[in-house]
């Protein structure tokens, strides 16, 4: 018999349609980019009994194993269910037959910068949050693309996302234990928005300026300046790159809990099949936004959502980006 | 609260003369007797503290020649006669005038350095007999700069007074240049009985010292006043220390043999 | 010889501890959860306790214990238009739990604020008269403690001594005004206080009576002008760290009002050595921490005849550049005997 | 001894200063994010006998090991001679001592889409690329960040690069060829900028607003439309996150070939080297330009350039971005 | 039975190349280099040749022969304002190298355009008139060619036969035309084409005389609605389609001139059904699957006796989407069996 | 050339006659003798070619009724008596009008299906002798959109013609409804000698021959007309294949019992 695919089901069992004909890519998804070191084997023996031997570091934190003939795709799907129990039914994500290898691939593995488990700046633990979103939203065939980014730094690119999401450090200070070294006034002058003054000796938050990104606290030499150990996000949407309209995700809501942030994120995918184009099924949620327009989309996911009293949303977005209209301002060379 | 060294005294300002654009000379009422090259802690309530030297002083009063340089002193400079400055102290060592006496005594004073000297020189102006010889070299940035100019004028009459400022004006028909060009021009005698006091910024104190010395003046017989950070003028802040010496405490006033060696 | 001690249940001691409390304020390093630092980190540093389990005793304190005695911010006087007055302090006597090291360090205080100069300082003082401390018993070293190389380790100046124990506490109490308390409620027991015999850090403090010139100079202060980021940490959670600055500041509510305040300083920071006028000296931060080193190991030596340095190590623990002062004081001793041979 | 490290040196080995004192984390470059799977042993072994065992997957595509003494530094640069020899040495970049870590970590690992290895968008072997880049570039400790995509779909985030390379596919036009299909037409209609229209049975290409991405060859069922063989690229420029401005890089250049992508990054460390501010090591490069002003960057990226005729260049870039100059559209939830 | 033929070197082979390109255009596959459908990918396609390095014989090209006599695109006449004019064709004859399921492929496309309905297409006649067939011996399948099912697999309907090796070729001379040329210059050898006897693909083709009405909604086709995305890469790719549309078009330059050209149509592209006023047949592409397979393998053959399609297995090569059109003939056979045994 | 069977004739425009605001009726000058029900290909060049009805015809001109639907029909509603069309074939088979003779012809024509068998009509018009009985069932969208009004008028003073429009207006008197529902209201005496001849969009011939069956007609006394796409009209170009049938050649004119067998 020929090779006969449905390419469909072959894309949403997270295998590739590649260049090479009759051969495939197995994408493995690692929610929160971290994962015991004990999996690397089970990719390397895939890629090198099935695959050419090689394995390409997804941008988004997964790997993928090319080479892989499309017959070995059952084999294959057994022998990753290790990494399906451990990365994904561990962490209560429901996939009903996990030696059948990943039942969806349209919502792209949830990315997390490295966080606060290693990196001084992160305001939360990354891969945690991206577990529990994982959970909330795979397996899913919508396209959507998430990624968690511990501080403003933004290392993850949550700007490029159709959800960034960005700890915040709700900073508190004890101006009993500040010395006035003004480390934080300068380094938020220098390296962030300036929302820092100093006055009669201590320091002066301005709160509307003020994004959370917790460096007074890492600046204070006397803890003066501490994080409220509740949690807080800032939310962006609707980033992308593609042939159309490249954009930054802009703020949506900020200082809003976990919850909110993952319940917006549950509503979102319920606008997603409400207004989805079908004849695109993979259209972006972005341009579905686009079509519908902001407000409906925001009624949509703050449907059931309950603020905190710190919560801000975003009234209107203004995504600007670029439109590839080209070439008013590129002059070919003569 | 007696044994609180921290408590200003509220004290009436008697006088105000201004000096140059950025200098003024107050004279305060105050039983206070200071040390010639003493410094008191001077506050505005709200405003802050900083330490000043003593300019001079007599029966009831104490005068301050305080420099525009800081929020503290720009305060300062709002305040008229009948208005109050709190102060404490006075603090530090001052002058060993009782060794200079007998002797050849120079002062070499550049800038503000020579608020803290006016004392000495006024005591010596009035009393000119106590020494051997009397050379004061005093120099300012420019002709506007120049503080106590009356006085300046007033002492030239009774002693070798050399006037210089680093750059001249079209109408300054003085000396111009620095301090050091002018050590030579000192007439030394007896290079046994000289005393020299420099007063001035680091780098002025630094270079007029080894002026001196390089004519031959010994270590010993050179006396410098230092200017530092001070929140406490009592040894506890921490602010004026160099290695283990308190400036507050252990100075202002150091002999250039001990002064050399205080590295910060 | 033996020594009479107390051992109590945690409870009982709570209960004790309760009783206290009517006339003590009680300090002892206690854990602040996700207040530290880095996000998720606990902050471990001194505040009033109500209970034995509290108090962080199998960690290090981040910060010392000087702020009791020492605030971090205090008004020397409150203006009200030209009028000053001095605020009051509690009336409540104070209880302190601390380590050895730390009773060792207050000692330096107690030097600078009372002895050093004419003057006592008024505000220490009025602290420093109301403490009691009670040693916890510290046997075995912390991360870059070298408290031995420092003769930090030991002392026996404690109202109290205390050895934790998961569930109970022991006692050696010297001072008769608390016997009375537990010798109801406390199992009489044999007890003396341990100490630290070695640190895994161990430190040779140059001896010398002057320190030459040349090592001002000396080129091994550039690499901490490279490394040190001049946050001052090191100064912050010093137990011995005693320099301040004063603030005047009027109230923002009414600027006829306001105070003068005191407030820490550290030699490493910014501004420590700024006068008006702009002019300030120890720009290099290799040049502070030269300063700050002569300072711990030298100078406050030849002025007091101890070192003022007592080796808790919170410096290094605190240094987010992993600039280690024993370290530093290691080779300060190693290239001033490498001088004294040159000069042979 | 207590621990007393260079920090500034233990950064430029690959090694972190992490949250936790006294720990680090070995980061891996993974040059154009493919490697042989042969190196996974190395990296599992680090994360199980000197780490916590786990890994974190960058995203920049290389690995980060977490939870590693810091003495252990010197013993583990030896362990990953392999990986320095198999993916840096072995593609010509110059490393002194193979068994001393990395040498630098300020420009980051060049990352890659898979590329045309699997991709059948990519127009080109990304990761090929990238070492390429990699060889001409490291070690270097400016920060600069590049990173490769093989169309304009730019999954990699090229946009977000202080160096984005988008490969550019020069579309031929066989009108003989061509059914008229118009499969290519609604295609670049529909995904890409609109410019093919069909007339006269057959397809007209508007080449200004032609982005190179090469769909219309994907979809032409008869070879109508190829790829000039010859490879183009597009440069974005100065793409950043962060907390003051985070903007889209924007073209710089289009149609230029591999040479000049490699020429003008080159040239750019030379314009660093001249303009940055050295109170701060660290100065992104999209800073030093928003300082200088884009002409002057523009001057010594081309220097000695020879671009090809079918090059274009900006004239000005109009960067946009946002800034946190916050709040203008934010309220607080009553 | 012994079967004489020539062995030659492949320089040799070139210089007879040389020689008929006098006469003749040669048309072989060979490769395009990077003109790929993907990046970095060759096609492999029909075009002229100078030699026979140029010829890609160890791989199936993409599309079949079937360009060079009805060319993709193809002017049956200039229009200058109202006349027009039939564009003439080029002289010389066509030799095309081509397997044995091609050269039965070209007698399906003979059967269409010169024996349905009464009319014989001019413009496929004149360059049919012109071919002469070297068959490329092909002996070993390649993926997804189920030539042997279909009798695609042999013919001996060739001028020459030629076995290619790296550096030579043997050749069975049937032409007369052409057997002076190589009498000459080869060695005489004993040759006889070897023809693929199984492929790895087998079918069934179901042998039905009448196509029952249920199978045209069978649910088999819906699976195509989903899978098949309608780019007609398997029409194009056959060397059996023969479809094509007219098109008038005015030229650019000069909207009074112009031209009325076909260009190939595909049942499987949107459109093909397409008439004025809007209505069009077959919108879903499952539909479009049944159609094809059933003139595939079962209408063209109620009318012409034999099946249309002749295995090549291109189709199933170039589906982006894995349709195999194999497995669906597979399926429909199937199908009917189980229909059959229904009724029973 | 000779044997190019794509190859038009260019033929000149008679008449042009405006049957609806978007039907018109040419008629070209030509010797060409189609049968009843044969298409011809036509064309102006450089804008296309299409296959269509041939309506009536007669001595020296065919008349073909032309809908504005497309680019070609676009163009040729500019054309004027005079200008040329090209036009190559009759195509197909045409309707077996020999068989219709001595029977009940009933002929349903929906829209423009009435364009091909209207040159039938016009026959037995003539020749109303020929037939048994004839009834003609017209339907048209509205009364706007009727075709060949004067015609219809003509041929309804000799023999039974039902009009009818899917939706009338406030000025059409006449029928209202589809032609299904007009179908019962045909008498039929002797269901062996009828002929049933529907021609129109492919639901309507489904669903009226459905009526004629039901009312006892057999399928192979029902004849359709098909229209589908054609690029050659010769049965290569593939695009008109139902099955193994090309309409082209086997059609347009189908026999119910095959027509319903061809699956597109």
């Amino acid at each position: 018999m020929g090779l006969d695919l449905n390419t469909k089901k072959v894309k949403k069992n997270a295998y590739r349609i590649t260049k090479e004909r009759g051969k495939t890519a197995l994408r493995i998804r690692v929610p929160g980019g971290h994962l015991e070191a004990k999996y690397l084997p089970i990719i390397k023996e895939i890629a090198e009994e099935y695959g050419n031997g090689t394995i390409h570091i997804t941008i988004r934190q997964g790997f993928e194993i090319p080479g892989i003939p499309f017959e070995k795709m059952e084999e294959i799907n057994r022998k990753i269910r290790p990494i399906i129990e451990g990365l994904e039914l561990d962490y209560g994500v429901k996939i009903d037959d996990p030696e059948g290898g990943y039942p969806a691939a349209g919502t792209r593995n949830v990315s997390a910068c490295i966080g606060n488990k290693v990196c001084r700046y992160a305001n939360y633990e990354t891969t945690e949050l991206a577990r529990k979103i994982e959970k909330a939203i795979y397996p899913n065939h919508y396209h959507v693309k998430i990624a968690l980014t511990g501080c403003p730094n933004d290392c993850i690119k949550a700007h490029m996302q159709d959800f960034g999401i960005v700890g915040m450090a709700d900073t508190q200070y004890d101006s009993y234990r500040c010395i006035g070294c003004e480390a934080c006034v300068k380094n938020c002058k220098k390296r962030a928005t300036g929302a820092l003054t100093f006055k009669n000796g201590k320091v002066k938050k301005d709160e509307r300026r003020c994004i959370g990104c917790g460096e007074c606290v890492l600046k204070c030499p006397t803890g003066a300046w501490t994080r409220n150990p509740k949690k807080f996000y800032k939310l962006l949407i609707m980033g992308r790159t593609g042939k159309k309209n490249p954009r930054l995700a802009k703020p949506f809501l900020e200082w809003v809990d976990e919850d909110t942030i993952i319940k917006v994120i549950k509503n979102t995918y319920e606008y997603i099949d409400k207004y989805i184009d079908r004849s695109l099924p993979k259209e972006h949620v972005g341009y579905i936004v686009d079509r519908t327009g902001f407000n409906v989309f925001k009624e949509y996911a703050l449907k059931d959502v309950e603020l905190g009293p710190k919560a801000k949303v975003a009234e209107y977005i203004d995504f600007r980006g670029y439109k590839y209209e080209k070439d008013a301002f590129m002059k070919e060379e003569e | 609260m007696k044994n609180n060294p921290y408590l200003p005294e509220k004290m009436k300002i008697l006088d105000v003369i201004p000096q140059t654009d950025i200098d003024i000379t107050y004279r305060v009422e105050t039983d206070m007797k200071p040390k010639n090259g003493q410094f008191v802690q001077v506050s505005i309530p709200k405003i802050g503290e900083a330490p000043i030297s003593v300019s001079d002083f007599g029966d009831g009063y104490i005068e301050m020649t305080i420099r525009k340089v800081g929020r503290l002193t720009n305060e300062v400079y709002t305040l008229k006669p009948g208005d109050s400055l709190f102060i404490r102290g006075p603090y530090g060592n001052g002058f060993p005038i009782e060794k200079y006496k007998g002797k050849h005594l120079i002062i070499a004073a550049g800038g503000t350095g020579l608020a803290p000297v006016k004392s000495i020189v006024n005591h010596f102006y009035r009393n000119l007999d106590e020494l051997k010889k009397f050379d004061l070299l005093t120099g300012f940035k420019s002709p506007k700069d120049i503080l106590f100019k009356d006085e300046i004028e007033k002492w030239s009459k009774r002693f070798n007074t050399i006037l210089t400022v680093d750059k001249g004006t079209d109408d300054w028909n003085g000396n111009v240049g620095l301090i050091t060009e002018y050590v030579p021009k000192v007439e030394i005698e007896d290079m046994d009985n000289v005393e020299v006091v420099i007063v001035g910024p680091p780098l002025m104190m630094k270079f007029t010292a080894q002026a001196f010395m390089q004519r031959g003046v010994p270590k010993e017989k050179i006396w410098v006043s230092f200017e530092r950070k001070m929140s406490c003028a009592i040894g506890k802040c921490g602010h004026c220390k160099i290695d283990e010496t308190y400036v507050c405490l252990e100075g202002p006033v150091f002999n250039y043999t001990k002064a050399e060696n205080l590295i910060d | 010889m033996k020594n009479m001690g107390f051992q109590l249940q945690n409870s009982d001691f709570n209960k004790i501890l309760n009783e206290l409390k009517k006339e003590y304020k009680i300090y002892a390093p206690k854990r602040f959860e996700k207040r530290g630092t880095f996000s998720d980190t606990d902050m471990i540093r001194y505040g009033e306790i109500d209970s034995v389990e509290e108090i962080v005793w199998k960690e290090k304190s981040e910060y010392s214990p000087k702020e009791i005695i020492f605030p971090i911010t205090q008004t020397l006087f409150y203006f009200t238009e030209e009028e000053y007055k001095v605020p009051k302090v509690d009336d409540k006597k104070i209880i302190v739990f601390l380590r050895p090291c730390d009773i060792n360090g207050v000692r330096r205080l107690d030097t600078i604020f009372l002895k050093n100069g004419e003057h006592e300082d008024f505000y220490y003082k009025r602290l420093r008269e109301k403490v009691k401390f009670v040693m916890i018993e510290c046997k075995e070293s912390f991360e870059n403690c070298f408290c031995v190389s420092m003769n930090g380790n030991y002392t026996d100046n404690y109202s109290i001594a205390v050895r934790f124990e998961d569930g109970q506490v022991t006692l050696d109490v010297k001072d008769e005004d608390f016997k009375g308390l537990f010798n109801k409620v406390g199992k009489e027991v044999d007890f003396t206080p341990e100490y630290v015999k070695e640190n895994h850090v161990k430190v040779e403090v140059p001896e010398v009576d002057k320190m030459p010139l040349e090592i001002f100079n000396h080129e091994m202060w550039k690499e901490y002008s490279e490394r040190c980021i001049a946050c001052g940490r090191c100064n912050v959670s010093c137990i011995t760290c005693s320099c301040f600055t004063t603030q005047d500041i009027p109230y923002e509510d009414n600027p006829k009002a306001g105070e003068r305040r005191r407030v820490w300083a550290g030699c490493h920071i910014d501004g420590f050595t700024d006068m008006a006028g702009g002019h300030s000296f120890r720009k290099e931060y290799g040049s502070r921490m030269r300063f700050k080193t002569l300072h711990k190991i030298y100078d406050y030596k030849k002025r007091f005849e101890e070192n003022m340095c007592v080796g808790c190590g919170r410096c290094d623990d605190r240094c987010p550049e992993y600039i280690s002062f024993s370290t530093c004081i290691n080779k300060l001793n190693k290239v001033l005997k490498e001088e004294e041979k040159d000069e042979e």
